[in-house]
């Protein structure tokens, strides 16, 4: 059992090199789908067994690693992270399922997504501070390329943008990590980068404030979080579709995860000191992007405001020291994860028919791609929190929690559920509605337009299906995920 | 044994030191830049052998010794070297020789 | 077994939006007929088990909230079953009449919108079985999202697709109200089952509680099209008229009404609220029955006819007569989805490029049976003895001079107005002359016997159901006194708005064109709402998007990421001035060495 | 005091021929200056009682390095030099100020730390044996790897400088060709 | 005399007697021999590193053995073996033979090996002079290339400067504490306090910081590519390992952290800002060193057993990548016509897909990637900053470290992102400078992965 979680890590990895080393496009495709399909049952597997109602972590697995700093390689999940790990093996199985048709180096493509894969298993699964910021950090240099190499047409900007920015976060994390661990040694004797050992430290004020504040810059930049967001739409704008898909589906929830893990229990007490800050944040960041969103022509860079937006409610969650508003940010995880990977496919269906995604060019797709525009409005309710979608689930949820302390912050984030049903149904309708700026010459252009084929009504079906699960059942979910919350929330 | 004090050759060393200095600010030609360099380096002698002097030992000597033979080393590659860029470039001026900048 | 109420549509809406494009337009209205009709037969069957004795079914867990297990479920009481039948009643009535209106879009995916219905009446009956409030919800928002999408369902017209997102985000508006309400009450009854509630409606805090009831409040007003997020309503005219008829004006309209007839208890415990109630339900009805005068279109009038009612209904509610408010709502639904047939009708006999009443004129000569159906339903909504709607009416004008006499002028004004508006649409469309003369080649026709049957059907409804006001009364355990007066009153007020309507557009006593140039300003006003529309659309709406558009260019791209761009040229900048060092001068070099030696030693001297 | 006097002469004269190093135009004086630079330091060597090191510095300084410089100038045409200014005029302004002011700090510096600075134990056995004696017994003794260290660097120091300063024919040729 | 302790610089100054030799009596087609020969002597000795019995002192105690520096002389030795196992084919390629340069890296290699372990001040000036002067003339030794001479003629100028302050340094220190060996000396002594500033000058000046910074983009952009590679690994090494040392007489003072935290900020943010404005990629990566030698001075800001521990592991590792990356460029330039400006390297990625995975991997490790070596001596840095207290300094090198991000990027983009036309012949690469790459590259990532194998080693 321990020994597979490990396995589904590497996985990917090892795939990687094989398909570096064979460089074969068929083969490329068949086994990074192949791999990323194993991996998924792997983790399904593993999800279906996990016992919500027993303590601590599971599957856990511990190696001596680096004895003299004191890491080891320490892997294991607790509810959140076995969902989030389901959800992210199924975002990349979709991945591998949309990119079937990439012709352009495609060898270099897939090793580069098996790469990823493992990197974001790994960041999820890691008990090791040392681990975790590996995975966090070996998920840069994929990603760089994935978008510099396959990008559109301001590509090096938006990798480069992508990479220093992350990179800039990430070093105030990197030394937010050499402090607490030092910490750790000064009062104990022992150099240790386990996260359960540091689990049972109580840290001075001083310290958690300095500590949560690196923590803190590294997670709001991935997030992002207003006001270090603006890398996102670039990334996103720029990014291909695939690409698209796991950044906003997976690589922005390490940053919710990092609070959730790592700030959260270590810092009680700057996490409460620092309540207001984040709300503030939040709120800004769930109002603001979306008024950002509703002034784009460009669906994707709407899509990626609309992400921040959403990520205003799972961080408004997190901190609202709430069992509820922790398991409907984490829920919203995964929810956004589903819903935003099944927008960018979309917005990517769209841009492979018509070459364009602006908002301008573009409308009354409802006739020409029928089944396109059946998915996307699912895939939007799922963003908007439409009952019965995942999405609804985690809304409720944070704004029940949240209410319970801080009743006016809540009703203000509350504005979002509005806000955000305006900038998508305002894009639907300027992209699948509306006809009446269409030119002629569009007109007959499309009127061969070829709607989904069949890899792509799958990856679709794959995402909705379980958004609808997920907003349908949330029963287990939710009880699954609540095993983090409570030992998160000290209950 | 009369001595004369260490601030003595001190001030010495100090003042020839700094001409040395100043002569590899001030020079353009690259062979007496050089010397403002062996300049420098015996004023070093000169503090050691005070120094010597002062604390009745030798060692300050035997270094001061080293310091002679690495100057002449120092001195015959930098002289090849002058002589290799000539060679090249027929210049023998520091403004002439700022091909890489920046 | 009772879960085959909500089963049926949506079995129907799977079956439809799965195979629709395969079984064909046909099929997928028949089966949607089906399912509705089905539905009825089970709720009829649900309301005699419910009349008896309530029942609730449980579903399954939904959602562990901490210590709570929120499961899903329905409620049947006398309340809510009765109104399951009326709803599916209306509804497959109104589906069979929606296979003639739109069969002459048949062969165009018209299976999508068998499908939307379906799904509104899956979701219409959750909200009005589900035993809690967040059951309440689903059914709210997918309401809603049947109500967007049927709106939009001309979506290549501009103004249809305009008018489906006002309608959504308008409903979301006020779904974010009743989001919050539900959480509020949560957190006032550590539940959020309807049952658990009513047993501790008197524990609780007032205070909050009012709270809690205003919030959820404010999602009926979104949903009823009250003030002050009415604008969507009227828009919503430009979906297909069955929509109108079942939607608009029958059925999801109706949900805020029954909303809060569901929760009254909540509010009947808080007071301060149901005053709020009242007032919102008094203003609207009459704000809108002033719209309503002033209208051309012939689908507006009877949308800004609903809305006005709807206000009654509140203002019922609010001044505590929960049993007349919802007996209103069974005969409306009757009559205004009988009134709303009867324009689609018209609109159809035109081939559906008619859209207000002077385009019209003199219909009766050709379309007897709609000209009929229509009558009954004016009358019912006139409040004309022996018509339903006169018995409803009746109920809430006696509550309101019960209660104040204000309140009771306000109603009489109201019911005034109704009568006089609704009578100048009959008198334009089917009496006057025939303006479509020079436009029309050929002449209109009555409508296909798929359509004139639930016509009928209705006007039947419409004309017996105020009878069954003692009964109604009964299963909610109200018992009112029919007072004469007030209904002699009522007929009056009512009889002389016909009659003024009568006066001017038949006999032609005033030009009403004169008139209206003579009161422009105030026709004006009137007609665009008291500018609510414009100033939401132009200053909320629009000026929301400038905003957006401004801060977008300003703070985002030139403040934010100004920042972070500038980063590259600041950093290159800084390092093009210490470059500037590296000046390539071997003197240059040994100054700069030594002066940095110099600064070294001065920070080492004079450093304590 | 005779030791005083001789020290304070050929400090003048090193000071003042160093000057001449610095700020004399025509190399050949330069190497003059330097020359007598030299000199002058030998004898203050001597003054200070460290004979070995002032007979050194003669003889490889004074002799050796210099004819190197010489040799040097005439290998690349001192007269060019006397084309330009000698100088860069505006460094030696701006470095003008510099100097002394280097000199004011380690001034400032040594001044208060010479009179702390320890006394040797050498004295008795430096009387004892001549300075050259004890130089030599601590050099092939104690300093013997850096003796060798020495040789090493010389060493480099000809290689070097030969296979730099020799013509380098065929490529040399190649490239003016 | 304890002659056990010298045994690897004995064979390495016999290796260089015998090349020696064998230079003077071979003709040039034996060159390829002689390299080989040279570039096997330094393995001769890391192997007599075996032999070497420790902690030892010999030669009157001027001369020191331990764990710290035999590991240090280890580490000099595969690096200058690697060094001289990638030079020979540039320079054939080059046409510019010398078949000198088969030993004169070995000596400077033998001065820095002795500097490793020198405890006299005497030994210390020599030990560098000697390697100094070997520098100057392998920078200056390019036939017929006059950047090589500018380089080494500024390399020498700017190099003895140090010198005479070193020399200087020493006499001061001699004057204050009356003898040339380091010892703890804790009076308050103004003189001892200025030889203290000219010694850390003279070092920081070897090691490139700055303001002493000069020569480096100078030398390093002139001199020719391979030993562009020699100078940014060996010395580096060589230096830092003996500043951990000579930290232990010289930690007390307060000032000693000022001076070093003023030197290694200048440093960082200097370079990192200059290197932005670089055109070439081997003068950029000159900067780059800069700024390292500002991240590894904040490794001697303290004495404290992890900062130096961290400090040796991360130069070391740091010294590996960048002859790595130096070696990636000879092979490049190698072809004609090849400069080294961003432009050349435009495209790289689809002509050389390995080469240019190879150095992207090394500037990643540069910027502080993991699973790159280097970051694990960033991160122990950081530990080792936190643990002393000196979190302002850590703040800064993080700062200071995401700006560098930017300009390998840049380099990055070049080769990977942007489209350039086949302007060059493929570039061969030799079976040294594979081996080279190799080595480097397994060192980088292994040791990145496991990194106690050599971390464990470093006992202080």
């Amino acid at each position: 059992m321990e020994n597979l979680l490990s396995l589904a890590i590497f996985l990917p990895l090892v795939g990687a090199l094989f398909v570096g080393i064979v460089r074969r496009e068929n083969f490329s495709k068949v086994l990074s789908l192949g791999i990323s399909s194993v991996v998924f049952f792997i983790m399904l597997y593993l999800f279906l067994n996990f016992n919500w109602s027993a303590q601590g972590f599971q599957y856990v697995k511990r190696i001596d690693w680096i004895p003299s700093l004191g890491i080891s390689y320490h892997v294991g999940v607790d509810g959140m992270a076995i969902s989030l790990l389901l959800m992210t093996s199924l975002v990349f199985v979709v991945a591998f399922l949309w990119s079937l048709k990439v012709e352009d180096r495609s060898n270099l493509y897939f090793a580069l997504f098996l790469a990823l894969e493992t990197a974001c298993l790994g960041v999820f699964s890691a008990l090791d501070f040392f681990l975790f910021y590996l995975f966090w950090e070996g998920m840069l240099i994929p990603m760089y390329f994935i978008i510099g190499l396959w990008g559109h047409d301001r590509k090096v900007y938006a990798a480069n943008k992508f990479f220093v920015y992350t990179f800039f976060g990430s070093v105030f994390l990197l030394l937010g990590l050499a402090s607490i661990v030092v910490y750790g040694y000064l009062i104990t004797g022992k150099l240790s980068f386990d996260y359960t050992f540091h689990m049972g430290f109580s840290y001075p004020m001083m310290l958690q404030m300095v500590a949560f504040l690196l923590f803190g810059l590294g997670f709001a930049v991935k997030i992002p979080m207003w006001p270090v967001h603006t890398w996102l739409p670039d990334a996103h704008v720029e990014a291909p579709t695939a690409g698209s898909v796991v950044l906003a589906a997976v690589l922005l929830k390490m940053g919710t995860f990092g609070f959730v893990r790592y700030s959260l229990p270590l810092f009680p007490d700057a996490s409460k000191y620092f309540i207001p800050l984040i709300f503030f944040l939040s709120l800004v960041a769930i109002i603001y992007t979306a008024m950002m969103a509703i002034a784009q022509t460009h669906i994707k860079r709407l899509i990626a405001y609309s992400s921040i937006s959403h990520m205003g409610v799972v961080t408004l969650g997190t901190f609202a020291m709430d069992l509820n508003a922790l398991n409907g940010a984490i829920y919203m995880m995964i929810a956004h994860g589903l819903s935003s990977a099944a927008l960018f496919m979309s917005a990517g269906f769209i841009y492979d028919r018509v070459h364009s995604y602006h908002m301008d060019d573009l409308g009354g797709l409802a006739r020409y791609v029928p089944k396109l525009a059946v998915f996307f409005m699912l895939s939007g309710l799922a963003g908007i929190g439409f009952p019965g979608l995942a999405g609804f689930v985690a809304e409720f949820l944070v704004f029940l929690g949240t209410y319970k302390n801080f009743p006016i912050w809540a009703f203000i984030a509350g504005v979002g559920v509005v806000l955000s049903a305006a900038y998508f149904l305002y894009m639907y309708k300027r992209v699948i509605f509306e006809e009446e700026t269409l030119s002629e010459y569009r007109l007959e252009k499309w009127r061969h337009l070829k709607d989904l084929e069949l890899h792509h009504t799958l990856s679709f079906i794959l995402i909705i299906a379980s958004a609808f699960v997920m907003g349908l059942y949330p029963y287990p979910f939710v009880k699954i995920i609540e095993q983090t919350s409570r030992y998160v929330l000290g209950g | 044994m009369t001595t004369i004090p260490l601030e003595a050759y001190l001030t010495l060393s100090l003042v020839l030191f700094g001409l040395g200095v100043f002569g590899m600010i001030v020079r353009r030609n690259m062979v007496t830049i050089l010397m403002s360099m062996e300049l420098a380096l015996n004023a070093v002698n000169v503090l050691f052998v005070g120094a010597d002097a002062h604390l009745s030992l030798v060692d300050g000597q035997v270094f001061a010794l080293f310091v002679i033979a690495l100057a002449a080393a120092e001195a015959a590659v930098g002289l090849g070297i002058i002589i290799a860029i000539f060679r090249l470039r027929r210049v023998d001026s520091t403004d002439e020789i700022t091909d890489m900048r920046g | 077994m009772e879960v085959l109420i909500l089963l049926s549509p949506l079995i129907a809406f799977l079956l439809i939006a799965l195979f629709g494009a395969r079984i064909g337009d046909m099929a997928s209205a028949l089966l949607c007929v089906l399912g509705g009709a089905f539905s009825f037969l089970f709720s009829l069957w649900a309301t005699s088990r419910a009349l008896s004795e309530p029942f609730s079914v449980k579903l399954y867990d939904f959602l562990p909230l901490d210590a709570y297990n929120l499961s899903l479920g329905l409620f049947f009481d006398p309340l809510s079953s009765v109104t399951a039948s009326v709803v599916t009643f209306v509804a497959t009535v109104i589906f069979i009449y929606s296979i003639g209106y739109m069969h002459n879009l048949f062969g165009q995916w018209t299976f999508k919108f068998y499908a939307y219905l379906s799904l509104f009446l899956f979701a219409m009956l959750l909200i009005v079985l589900s035993d809690n409030l967040l059951g309440i919800f689903f059914g709210w928002e997918g309401v809603g999202l049947a109500s967007y999408l049927l709106i939009g369902y001309f979506h290549t017209q501009k103004k249809a697709s305009n008018a489906s997102l006002e309608a959504f985000v308008l409903n979301r508006v006020g779904d974010w109200f009743f989001l919050f309400g539900i959480v509020a009450s949560f957190y006032l009854f550590g539940s959020l089952s309807i049952l658990d509630i009513f047993a501790r409606v008197s524990q609780v805090d007032k205070a909050l509680l009012g709270l809690a009831c205003l919030l959820l409040f404010g999602g009926a007003v979104g949903k009823s099209g009250q003030l002050p997020l009415h604008t969507w309503l009227p828009n919503a005219m430009a979906g297909p008229t069955p929509v109108s008829a079942l939607l608009h004006a029958a059925t999801m309209v109706a949900a805020g009404v029954y909303m809060v007839a569901r929760l009254y208890p909540m509010f009947e415990s808080a007071p301060e609220s149901l005053r709020v109630v009242a007032l919102v339900g008094g203003l609207t009805a009459l704000f809108a029955a002033l719209a309503a005068t002033s209208h051309t279109d012939i689908k507006k009038i009877i949308a800004f006819s609903t809305m006005s009612q709807l206000g009654l209904m509140f203002l019922a509610l609010g001044l505590g007569d929960r049993m007349s408010a919802m007996f209103h709502l069974t005969t409306h639904a009757f009559f205004k989805a009988l009134l709303f047939l009867s324009a689609g009708s018209v609109i159809h006999a035109f081939h559906h490029h008619v859209h207000y009443i002077y385009e019209t004129g003199r219909l009766k000569r050709y379309m007897p049976i709609t000209y009929a159906s229509f009558l009954v339903g004016a009358l019912a909504l006139a409040g004309i003895f022996p018509f339903s709607g006169f018995w409803s009416k009746d109920l809430i004008v006696a509550t309101a001079y019960e209660k104040s006499f204000l309140w009771g002028v306000l109603v009489s004004v109201v019911s005034f107005m109704t009568a006089y508006y609704i009578f100048r649409e009959g008198f334009v469309m089917f009496h006057g002359k025939e303006h479509f003369r020079h436009e029309q080649k050929e002449e209109p026709h009555e409508s296909p016997s798929v359509m004139v049957v639930p016509m009928l059907v209705l006007s039947v409804m419409a004309v017996v159901a105020g009878f069954f006001e003692g009964w109604y009364g009964g299963i909610l355990g109200v018992h009112k006194e029919l007072h004469v007066d007030i209904a002699v009153l009522s007929v009056v007020v009512g009889l002389a708005g016909i009659l003024v309507a009568y006066l001017v557009y038949v006999k032609g006593l005033i030009d009403p064109q004169k008139a209206y140039e003579a009161l422009k300003p105030l026709h004006t006003t009137l007609k665009e709402q008291f500018f609510t529309e414009r100033f939401y659309h132009k200053v909320l709406a629009g000026g929301y998007l400038f905003y957006s558009k401004v801060i977008y260019m300003t703070a985002e791209r030139q403040l934010i990421d100004g920042v972070v761009n500038f980063t590259y040229p600041a950093v290159k900048g800084v390092g093009g001035v210490f470059r500037l060092l590296q000046a390539g001068r071997l003197n240059l070099y040994a100054f700069f060495m030594a002066f940095g030696f110099l600064m070294l030693l001065f920070i080492t001297i004079f450093w304590r | 005091m005779i030791q005083w006097l001789v020290f304070l002469l050929f400090s003048a004269l090193a000071v003042v021929s160093a000057l001449g190093v610095v700020l004399l135009a025509n190399p050949i004086y330069v190497i003059l200056s330097l020359l007598s630079v030299l000199v002058a330091i030998a004898g203050i060597f001597f003054v200070a009682g460290a004979e070995l090191v002032g007979a050194l510095q003669l003889l490889i300084y004074v002799v050796a390095v210099t004819v190197f410089y010489v040799f040097v100038l005439t290998a690349v045409p001192w007269e060019k030099a006397l084309k330009k200014d000698s100088h860069y005029r505006v460094e030696g302004l701006l470095s003008f100020p510099l100097i002394p002011l280097l000199y004011a700090e380690m001034l400032l510096v040594f001044l208060v730390g010479v009179s702390v600075s320890p006394k040797g134990e050498f004295r008795g056995l430096m009387q004892k044996f001549g300075n050259v004696e004890v130089i030599g017994g601590i050099l092939f003794s104690k300093y013997f790897l850096a003796f060798e260290l020495v040789s090493l660097v010389l060493l480099i120091g000809m290689i070097g400088a030969v296979i730099i300063g020799r013509k380098e024919a065929q490529t040399y040729d190649n490239h003016t060709s | 005399m304890n002659w056990n302790a010298l045994i690897p610089e004995l064979v390495l100054a016999l290796g260089v007697l015998l090349v020696f030799v064998l230079e003077l009596f071979s003709q040039k087609k034996h060159y390829r021999l002689l390299g080989l020969f040279s570039a096997f002597v330094p393995v001769a000795s890391l192997i007599s590193l075996l032999f070497v019995q420790y902690p030892a002192k010999t030669l009157f105690d001027l001369f020191e053995v331990n764990a710290l520096n035999l590991l240090g002389k280890a580490v000099l030795y595969i690096l200058t073996s690697l060094a001289l196992f990638s030079m020979q084919d540039y320079y054939e390629k080059k046409d510019s033979v010398y078949t000198e340069l088969s030993y004169i890296p070995l000596l400077s290699t033998l001065g820095l090996s002795i500097l490793v372990s020198s405890t006299n001040l005497v030994l210390v000036f020599l030990s560098l002079e000697l390697s100094s002067i070997s520098m100057y003339l392998m920078v200056s030794l390019l036939r017929g290339d006059v950047l090589s001479k500018e380089a080494g003629y500024k390399y020498l100028i700017i190099g003895s400067v140090g010198t005479s302050m070193l020399a200087l340094g020493s006499a001061f220190y001699y004057a204050s504490v009356g003898s040339l060996f380091f010892k703890e000396y804790r009076d308050e002594n103004s003189l001892f306090l200025l030889s203290m500033v000219l010694l850390l000058s003279a070092l920081a000046l070897k090691a490139s910081a700055v303001p002493y910074h000069f020569w480096t983009p100078d030398a390093y952009e002139g001199a020719p590519t391979p030993i562009t590679g020699y100078l940014s690994s060996v010395p580096k090494v060589a230096l830092y390992f003996f500043l951990v040392q000579l930290l232990g007489y010289f930690y007390h003072l307060k000032q000693w952290l000022l001076l070093v935290a003023v030197l290694s900020l200048l440093s960082m943010f200097y370079a990192n800002f200059v290197a932005y404005t670089q055109k070439s990629v081997k003068r950029l990566m000159a900067y780059s060193t800069i700024a390292h030698a500002g991240y590894f001075l904040l490794g001697i800001s303290t004495a404290n057993q992890q900062l130096q521990k961290a400090l040796l592991f991360y130069v070391s590792l740091y010294a590996f990548a960048s002859l790595g990356s130096f070696t990636i460029m000879s092979v490049l330039e190698k072809r004609p016509g090849f400069s080294h400006h961003m432009l050349d390297y435009r495209g790289l990625f689809k002509e050389h897909p390995m080469l240019t995975s190879l150095f992207a991997l090394f500037l990643f490790a540069f910027i502080g990637i993991p699973p790159m070596a280097l970051f694990v001596g960033k991160l122990t840095l950081f530990m080792g900053l936190v643990h002393t207290m000196l979190f302002p300094l850590a703040l800064a090198l993080l700062v200071a470290s995401s700006i560098s991000a930017g300009y390998y990027l840049r380099v990055i983009v070049y080769l990977f992102l942007e489209e350039g036309e086949k302007r060059f012949l493929p570039a061969k690469v030799s079976g040294g400078e594979a081996f080279t790459l190799l080595v480097c590259f397994l060192l980088v990532v292994l040791l990145g992965i496991f990194p106690n194998i050599l971390y464990d080693l470093i006992r202080l």
